[in-house]
């Protein structure tokens, strides 16, 4: 029961490169089932994110049975139980809450069922899976160093976030660290959290920016933010004085970084399609006991709109071919893995 | 059953008076609270700004409330905005039409939603509330097959390894942004079709009708109305209503954002349930509907200036609606029996 | 006597119109009293004050010569006052079976807590049921109750109420929806409960049923006690003080006329699936009516000549030409009109002004290019009000509010006054006052007279007499007896309508 | 008025069998379907975590049937589950209270915030679907105010600075993933509670006296039933059963989730909506409830586990709703009263 997802439009299809060594156990017997339990697979992040994944698994003969919660924490958890009791060799874990997600990641690895987690701060309450995760930390330094250089100290800067959600609240330390070394002021803090991201935020970054409309720019940390916060800027007519910042980059957000005059100067990202195959790489090496490491860090990459237009980037797969640093091909490899390259 | 005492028939009746207007009361005195402590409020640029994000609540609702009017329901149009939104962008960008190509197609993919409800409805005898939530699973999963589930913007990789050869044309891009004079022609848009409505609901043979349907549908039978057609044209309309709806989102987007349109049902059908207690009408109407949802965009724009968290933005609206709700019921002596009981 | 129950100085008002104003009354023990007025004199509001629906009146109910508070259907049960109300959507529960319905008071009082099985339910129900000499089917005790009609629907809270052995037991028009013979079996019951000490207070139009059943006669008009009498009564007083002012029509002695020229020809008609198919011709000019008992097909086939039911099998011709209705605009367009027999379920728009309800089936005629003609619309609200005496403050008046035979008035009357080549009238009389029915009595004559073919109706042999030329007794959806008015008598139909087919 | 046709009594009547039994009949197909095309679908351990997943909207949903059948509709239940969850959050993690306390300010919060419901609708007069809508937005955010809109999990810094002394109780942490034999709790607790419900509304006499107030309040109350206080009665289940929907989130989750219950209300609704057509029944009952959610889960786990993407999953739902409606509504010859017209 494969994924339907491989046959996704946009869907890269990626090059497989040649595996030269030979098969280790269990690989050498036939497909290997494994299990890959979503937080969310909607929007275009997870898409691609999937998509990287379903192709890696393919190239190495995995089996892969994938879960989507659909954003619901209450029922990744059902999800989680359900694969562990399918007997499968593996299951990756991608996103959700430490809290909810730990006590399932250890009952799986009692188990005897490797986990591998991506985007879950489970290094504590899970010592024993391995962790890997997209390191915000570095997404959020990234950009918010470019942001420090345009603006320097002293500006007024407004900002666009949902606390109380993971990689975002991870992000918000870096914010309130820059914003303190560089003396800014904040304007305003907004934001909302709903089904419809991009068109809810835009109505509160206009509304905001009614009231402040001397910042001179605003950061929002994750692309539907900003989104939002490009709609709210430009109904205000306000392009020129202020720019704006994200993390995350997919073919609609290259779209509107290239408009003429587009306000949204920089963002930070990966490709979530190379995210999505490495991470399949580390369960490969786990279950072949090859892996080694507990944690491994994917570092995110500074993508300013200048370097896209300088560059003439379309699309997600020109910017891999400008910006090889975004392709992980080398990342958790070995020579019997057949690494997708995007 | 209460009985009112006597009153003189010419004195002044405050009970009444807040019946009728105390809803009216509730906006204007938020709106002058918010004019007043916030200078921006009362700038012609925040309010027009305000209006137009209401302006997709707004005109989504009044095809709500015409299905109410006839006694249903549509629990569809958010995921028929959502639809328009995606057929857009796949017009333009994928098929690469032009601007109006796109318009005729959206519109007509509305109409196409509604006759399907009416034909659920009429036809299969489904009632409505069942029917159009049918609806609303079926196509918010449908838009996202042919794009597999992420959203069309240009630079878009095709199935066939292609990049998606249209974009967004300039002039499908103005119907957010144009002007009529001061007026942003959404606000334009959404003003001439609630006066549209409202002239149609309460001055034409074809509303008092609808009005007829709604509150008794075998006496409206046996007075000779073709009931069903009626309906029809009522889920039709709405699906029409919703497709504007979803045409400014995608002209405001830019882009196939698949998430547009999730968020917007429940504030649809929210804005013509308070309709119905506007001038204790107590009954589904285009006036309360405008004003509902001109209300709830001046608490949110209002409240985002006054810097509250979007959490406080929910409290205050709940409680705004329960007091404009408390002056049309509970003050009120005529029992409502327009009100949808379910 | 003893007196059951005893009510004094009672007040109540709508807002700013006075319905009743310091009103006693004395309801004896082991009798019928009826009470007479005019429609929209405020006795069903006297009787919903006794039942508990209304709480805001002034004035003291006494029973037993003890007064006691009653503010709420239950205060009222529990003083031992059981209510039939005169509408009927007011007693009927659909959604439940025909078996719950009749025991629906003991469900809710706790009598029959334990009895958990809708077996058991029905059983107790063919009981009460069958004290009305209904011979309802265990099968039937388990449809759901909307699938019975009016009359039965009317029967079913009867029995519900007569299952009750209450102090006072109050009937608002109970026959109204029944025939001749259903309304018999209910006054051997009756009769029956007088005998066990139980006080009756009734309400009727029918001036005859008070000559049967009643001992005492309380007039009531504008609110206001005008008479009282103890049994023989004084027809003509009684009546000079219900209408007050107002002028009894004369009963129409009228001279009968023979329209010959056919307007509808039905051809091997079949109005139930195992009823035999029958031809008829109505004429125009003439007023036809049609007379069964409950459940006979009347309603059938006024329902299927107006293209609200289907016609199982056999054709139509209208002015010579095949008529076939699918849905009632097509009557409507043929010129053919139809007043439906349940006001509530099927005429009344809840909230609608009199206005509105006058002009809903014409809204053609009172828009230009779709636009309502508000001021024409006004007139012919206001005309309706005038010509048929309806009893209210002002044309713009909420249907809901009007008396149960005001609102007869106002659903009857928005057909009058239109200009039909064919009218069905089902019930017309249902619920009006003497007066208004020799009013609308006259009206439908005159409407004859214009060359329109009228179809009347009902189960009530005098109401017919009154109003047709010509008269067919249908018997189990099939014509039995078909006559002219002028050669048959009142026997002759009663033992018809009572054949078996 | 329909005649019915009189078919010979022992006869066997196709058309009504499906309108009975189409229903189930379509769930069965289903089923059948999964479980031989796909293993893992049949293993024990796959149904358990299925109906385990199920029972929160089942749970919710029975409370939604309670108020549909005094016919009016609690718009509120997924607010409700929400604010149970992070109100055992707050007591375990910030107040660090035992277990047991938590499972107490739970359920009485739901019953808090059925009174309420209740006192809207029953004192205020305020139709049911408005009142229940003003709640639902008032206490989404209300719930967030007190834990500044963030999610509670252990380690949360309070305001004061200091970290938040308590965490999730094992006990507590029990209420999902204990068994009752083979059984898991939440599972045993959804079919109590169905069994409960089933009993209380078609074998006792305040169930058929519920039914008459949802078909004809006013011939109700003449008929001296105290209307009101039973749809009081109806609104205070509703928020029992929804906080203990929560109850079971909260637990599977363990942590004061902001978003969890989000998606609840539609689903809950949609369970009890498409349960009036179990049977031919045509009314809200908790046998049709309880296979609506059963039906539901079927269709998600299934197609998860058949690796269609979450849109397909959506167009699925939609079409077996459909199906299942066509042939309740569609063939039956009885009207329904019953089912909430709007
Ligand atoms: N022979 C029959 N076969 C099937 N159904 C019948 C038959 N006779 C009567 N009925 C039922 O009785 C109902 C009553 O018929 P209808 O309403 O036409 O009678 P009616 O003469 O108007 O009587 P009333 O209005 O006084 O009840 C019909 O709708 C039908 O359901
Ligand atoms: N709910 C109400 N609101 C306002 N006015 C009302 C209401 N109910 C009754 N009335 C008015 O009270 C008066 C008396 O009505 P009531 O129903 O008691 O008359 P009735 O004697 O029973 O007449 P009928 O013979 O037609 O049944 C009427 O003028 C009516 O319009
Ligand atoms: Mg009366
Ligand atoms: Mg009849």
């Amino acid at each position: 029961s494969q994924g339907t997802s491989d046959t996704a439009t946009g869907a890269d299809e990626g090059t497989v490169a040649e595996a030269t060594g030979t098969k280790p156990a269990p690989f050498d017997a036939g497909p290997v089932k494994i299990a890959i339990v979503q937080n969310s697979g909607a929007g275009d992040y997870f898409q691609q994110w999937t998509n990287g994944a379903n192709k890696q698994a393919e190239a190495i003969g995995f089996e892969v049975q994938v879960y989507d919660a659909q954003a619901d924490n209450a029922k990744q958890a059902t999800d989680m139980e359900t694969a562990i009791g399918s007997g499968v060799a593996g299951i990756i874990v991608d996103h959700g809450q430490a809290d909810t997600m730990c006590p399932l990641i250890n009952k799986a690895l009692d188990a005897g069922i490797p986990v591998v987690v991506y985007d879950v701060a489970t290094a504590e309450c899970a010592p024993q899976a391995v962790t890997t995760q997209q390191s915000d930390a570095s997404l959020a330094q990234a950009v918010l160093d470019q942001m420090a250089l345009d603006l320097g100290k002293d500006a007024k800067v407004g900002y666009v976030n949902v606390l109380g959600i993971a990689p975002l609240d991870r992000r918000h330390v870096v914010w309130e660290a820059i914003v303190k070394a560089n003396n800014w002021s904040q304007s305003f803090f907004v934001g909302k959290f709903t089904n419809s991201v991009a068109t809810d935020n835009a109505q509160l970054v206009d509304a905001a920016l009614k009231k402040s409309p001397d910042v001179v720019g605003i950061f929002a940390p994750y692309d539907e933010l900003t989104k939002g916060a490009v709609s709210g800027i430009e109904s205000n007519n306000l392009q020129a004085s202020i720019k704006a910042y994200g993390i995350d980059i997919s073919n609609a957000d290259i779209e509107i970084m290239t408009k003429e005059g587009s306000p949204w100067v920089a963002t930070a990202g990966t490709d979530p399609n190379a995210i999505g195959a490495a991470v399949v790489r580390n369960m490969a090496l786990e279950i072949a006991g090859q892996l080694g490491v507990k944690s491994v860090d994917f570092p995110g990459v500074l993508i300013t709109a200048q370097f896209l237009k300088d560059n003439a980037v379309k699309n997600m797969v020109d910017l891999r071919a400008k910006l090889p640093e975004l392709n992980l091909a080398s990342v958790s490899g070995a020579d019997w893995i057949p690494a997708v390259q995007f | 059953m209460s009985i009112g005492k006597t009153t003189a028939t010419t004195g002044f009746d405050l009970r009444d008076f807040i019946v009728k207007y105390g809803f009216i009361l509730v906006t204007v005195i938020l709106f002058v609270w918010f004019a007043s402590t916030e200078p921006t409020f009362r700038m012609q640029n925040t309010l027009f700004s305000m209006l137009k994000f209401t302006s997709v609540v707004a005109i989504t609702g009044l095809g709500v409330t015409l299905t109410m009017v006839v006694g249903g329901l549509d629990l569809s149009v958010g995921a028929t905005a959502g639809l328009s939104v995606t057929l857009s962008a796949m017009t333009m960008v994928i098929y690469a039409q032009t601007g109006p190509v796109a318009l005729i197609v959206v519109l007509l993919g509305g109409a196409l939603v509604g006759l399907f409800n009416a034909f659920l409805i009429v036809v299969l005898k489904i009632p409505d509330l069942l029917a159009t939530l049918a609806t609303m699973f079926t196509i918010m999963g449908l838009k996202l097959v042919p794009v597999d589930g992420q959203s069309v913007s240009s630079g878009l990789i095709l199935r066939d390894g292609s990049v998606a050869p249209g974009r967004f044309t300039e002039g499908f891009l103005l119907i957010d942004r144009a002007y009529i004079g001061p007026v942003p022609l959404p606000v334009a848009i959404f003003f001439s079709l609630a006066f549209v409505v409202w002239i149609f609901l309460t001055r034409t043979r074809w509303g008092r009708v609808m009005y007829a349907i709604g509150s008794n549908p075998e006496a409206a039978r046996l007075a000779g109305v073709k009931v069903q057609r009626y309906r029809a044209l009522a889920y039709v309309l709405s699906g029409v209503f919703a497709s504007i709806g979803g045409l400014i989102l995608s002209s405001r987007i830019g882009q196939g954002d698949i998430s547009a349109g999730n968020s917007l049902l429940l504030d649809a059908v929210a804005v013509s349930l308070v309709g119905t207690s506007v001038l204790g009408m107590a009954r589904p109407n285009a006036w309360g509907t405008t004003l509902g949802a001109v209300l709830i965009g001046i608490v949110i724009t209002g409240l985002t200036i006054k810097g509250f968290p979007y959490y406080a933005q929910d409290v205050v609206k709940g409680l705004v609606l329960l007091t404009a709700l408390i002056f049309s019921f509970t003050l009120s002596r005529r029992k409502s029996r327009f009100v949808p009981a379910v | 006597m003893v007196s059951a129950v005893e009510v004094r100085n009672i007040s109540m008002a709508f807002g700013s119109n006075q319905v009743l104003t310091g009103v006693d009354l004395t309801i004896d023990k082991g009798q019928t009293t009826a009470l007479l007025g005019a429609n929209g004199a405020g006795k069903s509001t006297l009787i919903k004050i006794l039942s508990g629906v209304y709480s805001s009146f002034t004035g003291e109910i006494l029973i037993d010569g003890k007064a006691v508070t009653i503010d709420s259907p239950t205060t009222a049960k529990a003083a031992g006052i059981e209510t039939v109300h005169q509408r009927i959507d007011e007693g009927v529960i659909p959604g439940l079976t025909v078996a719950e319905n009749l025991l629906f008071e003991r469900i809710v009082s706790g009598e029959i807590s334990r009895t958990v099985s809708l077996k058991t339910i029905v059983n107790e129900a063919e009981k009460i049921a069958s004290a009305l000499d209904l011979k309802w089917s265990k099968s039937k005790l388990r449809n759901d109750v909307y699938e019975l009609g009016i009359a039965e629907q009317q029967m079913l809270i009867l029995a519900r109420a007569l299952s009750r052995s209450p102090k006072l037991l109050i009937l608002d028009e109970p026959t109204s929806a029944l025939s001749n013979a259903e309304s018999q079996n209910l006054f051997k019951f009756i009769k029956n409960l007088e005998s066990q000490g139980i006080a009756i207070l009734y309400v009727s139009h029918k001036l005859s049923e008070i000559e049967q059943l009643a001992k005492n006669l309380v007039v009531i008009r504008d609110g206001k006690i005008r008479n009282e009498q103890s049994s023989p009564f004084s027809w003509d007083l009684a009546l000079k003080e219900m209408l007050g002012q107002q002028e009894l029509g004369q009963r129409n002695n009228f001279d009968y006329i023979q329209g010959n020229e056919v307007a509808l020809k039905l051809e091997g008609v079949k109005l139930f699936k195992e009823s035999s198919a029958f031809d008829l011709e109505i004429n125009r000019k003439q007023v036809t009516g049609i007379i069964g008992l409950l459940g006979a097909g009347k309603t059938e086939l006024a329902k299927v000549i107006y293209g609200a039911d289907n016609l199982i099998s056999g054709n139509m011709k209208f002015d010579g030409k095949n008529y076939k209705p699918t849905h009632p605009s097509d009557a409507v367009s043929s010129d053919i009109y139809l007043v439906p027999e349940d006001r509530a379920a099927d005429s009344m728009i809840p909230n609608w002004s009199i206005a509105h309800t006058a002009t809903l089936p014409f809204m053609g005629e009172f828009s230009v290019k779709g636009m309502i003609k508000k001021v024409s619309e006004s007139i012919r609200g206001k005309q309706l009000v005038d010509d048929l005496k309806v009893v209210t403050t002002s044309h713009e008046a909420i249907v809901d509010s009007l008396s149960g035979g005001n609102q007869q008035k106002v659903v009857v009357g928005r057909w009058l006054q239109s200009k039909p080549k064919m009218m069905i009238l089902d019930e017309p009389f249902r619920g009006v006052d003497i007066g208004a029915r020799r009013d609308i009595s006259k009206r439908v004559r005159d409407l004859a007279a214009t060359d329109v073919a009228v179809l009347v109706l009902a189960s009530d042999v005098d109401e017919i007499l009154d109003v047709a030329d010509r008269i067919i007794v249908l018997v189990e959806g099939k014509v039995v007896m078909d006559v002219n008015a002028g050669e048959t008598s009142k026997e002759k139909i009663v033992n018809k309508m009572s054949e078996v087919a």
